[in-house]
């Protein structure tokens, strides 16, 4: 019985296209049947065990479980599709990340970070793509839309939550020397370069995540 | 506000030495367009990443940048890319004057006590920096991270279905629109993929032929079998047109056999 | 080694949405790697008998080899559709697309425009669909068919004739709103019939932007 509730969700897993929840495998079982969580999160456990040696694994990402090759065969994997896989332009990741850190964000925000309008172009790009959407309107004059990543974002990028993604770098204390004009004027030959520190980097907050993941559960 | 010598960005350097004599600007007849330059500046992601660029060129640290250093760069660059007549971005120029401003009130001559009290008028300006130059980072974070159809691929087995059928998806009209202007928009970049621009109720006609000619068991059809008197005037238009644009690509053959007999029109022989 | 080659085609197998001949599987390694048609064969004679205990099997079918679902598991399997709709690939709506304005036009012609391979899969989809037929073959060698649109294509989209779509050179300046999911629409009794006119260029849909407003949620 136990070998056949795994292989139900081996077999559904292997045919689904998209992530399966727990919740999902559990639909698949009729009401006797029904196993309950912890027997579908055994199971599951049992599955990664028996890929663990494999060419393909099973991982979790926002949405669910999924089967998927094994990062090392994707140059042999890429062959099968002549088609390259896309290069995003730096104007649509820095967009995608403002998005992603600053959630859920308005496009004058986006602008005010970045410098430069934002074209219409990227921000249909990243909807079409499904990565970004809008969540609703910030309630100030105009109204304007108020975007947020969407989960299958985090399942592209193969991420269980937004507190996955990689840190933010800190922002640094400005501390100004008010005569380093005039020095640097007159041909100072020693430049500090100082970077913004890679190791203090800061996790996003906790409450921050927090009202992020709500975001992403609600309901489409 | 004369530059150092010994610290020349590489845009400062003359173009282009002539006679032994340095050429500052772009001749306007210029034949060959500088696309190296062009390209170069166009990688530019707006008037931020230009500053960023700019004050890594001259290892200064952001957190304490020399406006006066800055401001003259910045403006010959956005002098540059107004001389190759590239088209310049509002922000450029907001940028221009926030730096002249913050460089203007560097040079007024300030007391201890003043300096104290007011925010140093660079302030402002390095906060947007960092800011920007973290979510500029967290942009090649993102980039590098594992991704579908490039890092990952999804491992999936092929389910037979007999029993039931599969829903068929809904399809919205500007779904395919919105596709196609994507196809668009890449074909530009290629001129090799010329896309026709006939009037849509012509490339519908010329389907309507070829179909009528494929559908007919005769090889020839006489050519004014493809006209209706009740299509009036505009239908018979479109039809020949269609009639010449299919020859003209090959796909039939218009024939007669004499003067004043039928003319046919068949299929490319095979 | 033979591990590797091994390995190497159960992911290739697993990422390929068709049947992979040995031909297609040598064709995944380089020159001086690829392997003979025996050490093919081999590797997946040693898949078929790893899997053969499990919900999944290694089956030859006439264009080659695939991994499918035991059909003993189709019972639960069939549950995971039972509510969710397919959807069509962005690589399948370009092809219509394309054949909806530049037809008659042959699979080359296709993808010409698009920069990239177009799928037999897509075709056969389309066909299916019957929004496309093959309404000839142009004379140059290989005689390619010719494809052109349905009146059942129009009937979907609503339009009397292909003349009511968008002409081509007003086509990138219409503003189209992706919906935030090509899924949530009006369901298929009404498809958005945007009927854009040549003189009225911007007019984005209002049924779009109340779909957008749709999906308002309150902030935490």
């Amino acid at each position: 019985m136990e070998k056949e509730i795994k292989d139900i969700i081996e077999a559904s897993l292997f045919a689904s296209n998209e992530p399966l929840s727990i919740t999902e495998l559990q639909s698949l079982f009729l009401l006797e049947d029904k196993p309950d969580k912890h027997r579908v999160q055994d199971a599951l456990g049992v599955l990664q065990d028996e890929y663990s040696e494999k060419s393909i694994e099973l991982v979790e990402t926002a949405s669910g479980f999924r089967f998927q090759v094994k990062s090392k065969y994707s140059t042999w994997v890429a062959r099968l599709w002549e088609e390259k896989p896309v290069k995003y332009s730096r104007a649509l990741l820095e967009t995608l990340a403002i998005i992603a850190y600053q959630q859920p964000a308005t496009r004058g925000e986006i602008e005010d970070i970045r410098g430069v309008a934002v074209s219409t172009n990227i921000m249909r790009t990243l909807q079409e793509r499904e990565w970004v959407r809008v969540i609703g309107h910030k309630e100030v004059p105009g109204r304007p839309a108020l975007y947020a990543t969407t989960r299958q974002f985090l399942d592209y990028f193969n991420l269980q939550s937004l507190a996955d993604l990689p840190p933010l770098a800190n922002l640094m204390d400005i501390n100004l020397t008010p005569t380093s004009d005039i020095q640097l004027n007159l041909g100072d030959d020693s430049p500090t370069n100082i970077d913004v520190n890679e190791d203090e980097k800061e996790r996003p907050t906790e409450q921050h995540s927090q009202n992020i993941q709500q975001v992403e559960t609600e309901p489409t | 506000m004369d530059s150092t010598p010994n610290n020349v960005v590489p845009i400062q350097q003359p173009l282009a030495l002539v006679d032994g004599k340095p050429f500052q600007q772009l001749p306007d007849d210029l034949y060959i367009p500088p696309d190296a330059l062009e390209v170069f500046l166009e990688t530019f992601e707006g008037p931020l990443d230009l500053l960023l660029y700019l004050i890594k060129n001259q290892n200064m640290d952001v957190l304490n940048i020399s406006v006066l250093k800055i401001t003259e760069q910045y403006i010959e660059y956005i002098e540059m890319m107004q001389n190759l007549r590239m088209e310049l971005a509002a922000e450029y120029l907001v940028m221009a004057a926030m730096l002249a401003e913050i460089k203007s009130k560097m040079l007024l001559p300030r007391t201890v006590e003043e300096l104290e009290e007011e925010e140093d008028p660079r302030a402002e300006l390095i906060r947007r920096l960092q800011e920007y130059e973290r979510f500029k980072r967290a942009a090649d974070d993102i980039d590098k991270m594992p991704r579908l159809y490039r890092d990952n691929f999804l491992a999936t087995a092929e389910w037979v279905v007999d029993k039931i059928d599969k829903p068929l998806p809904d399809v919205e009209l500007d779904a395919v629109l919105l596709a196609f202007q994507e196809v668009l928009k890449r074909a530009e970049k290629f001129s090799s993929h010329h896309i026709q621009r006939e009037p849509l109720s012509v490339r519908e006609r010329m389907s309507r032929v070829l179909a009528k000619l494929n559908d007919d068991s005769e090889a020839f059809l006489a050519f004014h079998r493809f006209f209706t008197a009740e299509e009036g005037r505009q239908g018979v238009v479109v039809t020949f047109l269609a009639i010449l644009e299919l020859c003209r690509e090959g796909l039939i053959d218009i024939v007669q056999g004499e003067s004043q007999s039928e003319v046919w029109v068949k299929p490319i022989a095979e």
